[in-house]
């Protein structure tokens, strides 16, 4: 199968609706077929990621935990508007740290998270093949 | 007549949060739900219109939907009032009457 | 679970407008209505309009590990004999139908959830006029 | 049965999702309850009644005319908000004349369309007892 | 139909997260598909994920001079050979099954269209690989 | 690289579209579909941000959707091209990949 820069735009938030969780299980599938796979965090998509989510107050299930599994699967570029942080009063250290280990160097744990600033950002996009959004 | 105005859309997300605060009356309450809770926050794009409903208005956050985001009470705007959904009954209750925005 | 003192017994009619899982509106909805029913106050109504209809299948097997919405509001019906009405209107454009609906519209089945009816719109104004506070949840 | 005064608050455009629709459906089976009605029409929601809707492009039946029936069922308090409209570079005379024809005063056609600005929708708001919004 | 010269053939794959009738993506995308198959190129999956899976209920009756989305899709497959795919796991808590499915979960009844078919999340990563366009419809 | 962004939400309504715009590239491409051809007209108070997109971009509105919500092409900004749902498909041909802002 031919490979290809896959990018998942996430830009909402989590819990208020289902697609936080149903990108997370797309791009956990999509580590099985060996793809170039870019998370996008923008706008409200920032809060996806944010550390100490406690839902027992809703009645759903977190599955933030699962992000920290991505790592494992090879998916390690998950790039997180800078911009989209400030307006929203969030800095990089609300955000869970997500990381993964390097084979090629030592097995290093690495982080997973690029602060990106905007133009960064629609740089990133321009270059990619498949775009889902959700 | 008091109204609450209960808010359930991301105020970075949807305007619907910013066309509430223009349509309250003085005494009203303002109760954030789902992913508005996230206009609680201080600091952000969003809290002057916050600090400036807290003049006239009384203005609460559901506490389970903050937790869920991972986000903290003693991060929210001074003055908003952390509520649960027994606390949201009793909003219910004390106002005479309910609108969403949607 | 009683009344503080100058409190009064309140009568809700609560409006969903959204489907379940997709969005959060029947998630609170259902929280909401368990406080209500905890305070001593009384839901005489709950009308799904829209995609809230998707709310009444019988069909859906979510995954153990995750809330059951459609379940959730027939044992919340069962518990305290809560009238659950789906739109008819809503309701034939989604696929949503009971026995009696199937048969007369020659469809091969139906998968209306134990605990739901359907019926009109003038169920969600008869509900608002005979309640004390009528909530709309949407999406 | 009780009168109460009703509100239905229109808030977003018609035809990108069905909200519009519903609205109006709902609108319609309340005259036959009797009760006092008033339509709020406010920012996206003020499309819901422009001139001229042409849906053959996109497949969705029209149903703009039926706002012009609301006045036979006496539903003709229709608020309009002056700031939703010149926000959106529209002017009352994009919207469809909707009237009803009055029998306390020989049968007079007169507009159902209140225009109103932001504070005096807040107050007529205000004023009422069960609010239905979409 | 033919294309115009210096055009090519191209595949596509559409996914669709909204549900019928509430918002309009299914519309746009019924729409956007017809238009792509008029033009010579190729539907080479349409995979319904989210409440978008709710297109694939044969228990629904619109009104009669309303579209009828869900039929709509079933006859565009048939007439274009389509593969329309609907997400398992979607399914499962929207309450979309087909009797296959609905044996293993010990269901009493399927409700899916004719020209659907359900199955897993790597049909989308599949058919974007495989496409030369994906295009995403969602609300 | 082209990229065909598609927005389907009223900009009125919602921050997509701004998004959208903020993230676009030099000759990528804009199409509003469903609520977002309100964006197309004239003197909005949305108006601005495409007359400065149309700088550096292509900037297209659905013709269907226009006429579905009363909207005259005569008054859509000037430089937006309005197209049917083939033109929609040909920008997808010439574009070489699409973002859909939700």
């Amino acid at each position: 199968m031919a490979i290809k820069k896959f990018m998942f735009v996430n830009r909402k938030a989590p819990y208020g609706s289902v697609y936080a969780l149903e990108s997370l299980e797309v791009v956990l599938i999509s580590a099985a077929f060996d793809q170039d796979v870019s998370l996008a965090f923008l706008d409200d998509g920032v809060y996806q990621i944010t550390k100490n989510q406690d839902t027992t107050g809703i009645g759903q299930k977190n599955f933030s935990a699962a992000y920290k599994a991505l790592g494992d699967y090879e998916i390690n570029k998950l790039y997180v508007e800078k911009e989209s942080l400030e307006e929203r009063g969030l800095t990089i250290a609300d955000l869970m740290p997500l990381m993964w280990e390097d084979e090629d160097d030592d097995y290093q744990e690495k982080s997973s998270i690029y602060l990106v600033n905007r133009a960064e950002m629609a740089d990133i996009m321009a270059t990619q093949e498949v775009v889902i959004s959700f | 007549m008091a109204m609450l105005h209960i808010v359930n859309k991301s105020p970075f997300e949807r305007t619907a949060f910013e066309s509430c605060l223009k349509h309250i009356s003085v005494g009203d309450s303002v109760l954030m739900i789902e992913d508005a809770v996230v206009g609680a926050m201080q600091n952000t794009r969003f809290s002057a219109h916050i600090e400036q409903a807290l003049q006239e208005s009384s203005v609460y956050v559901l506490s389970g939907d903050l937790a869920a985001r991972g986000l903290s009470q003693e991060r929210i705007i001074s003055g908003v009032t952390a509520v649960d959904y027994e606390g949201f009954v009793d909003l219910t209750v004390e106002c005479d009457t309910t609108q969403s925005w949607l | 679970m009683s009344l503080p003192l100058g409190a009064f017994w309140m009568k809700y009619t609560l409006m969903i407008n959204e489907g379940p899982y997709q969005r959060q509106s029947s998630d609170t909805a259902l929280h909401f209505a368990r406080a209500v029913l905890a305070k001593g106050h009384e839901v005489i109504r709950v009308f799904f309009y829209h995609d809230g209809v998707n709310n009444g299948t019988r069909l859906s097997v979510p995954p153990r590990d995750d809330r059951q919405i459609q379940q959730a509001w027939s044992d919340l019906a069962k518990a305290h004999s809560l009238d659950l009405v789906i739109c008819i209107a809503a309701a034939q454009r989604r696929g949503i139908t009971d026995a009696k609906e199937a048969k007369r519209q020659g469809l091969d089945t139906d998968n209306l959830l134990e605990g739901f009816r359907i019926s009109g719109l003038g169920q969600l104004i008869e509900g608002s006029v005979e309640a004390d506070r009528t909530l709309v949840f949407g999406g």
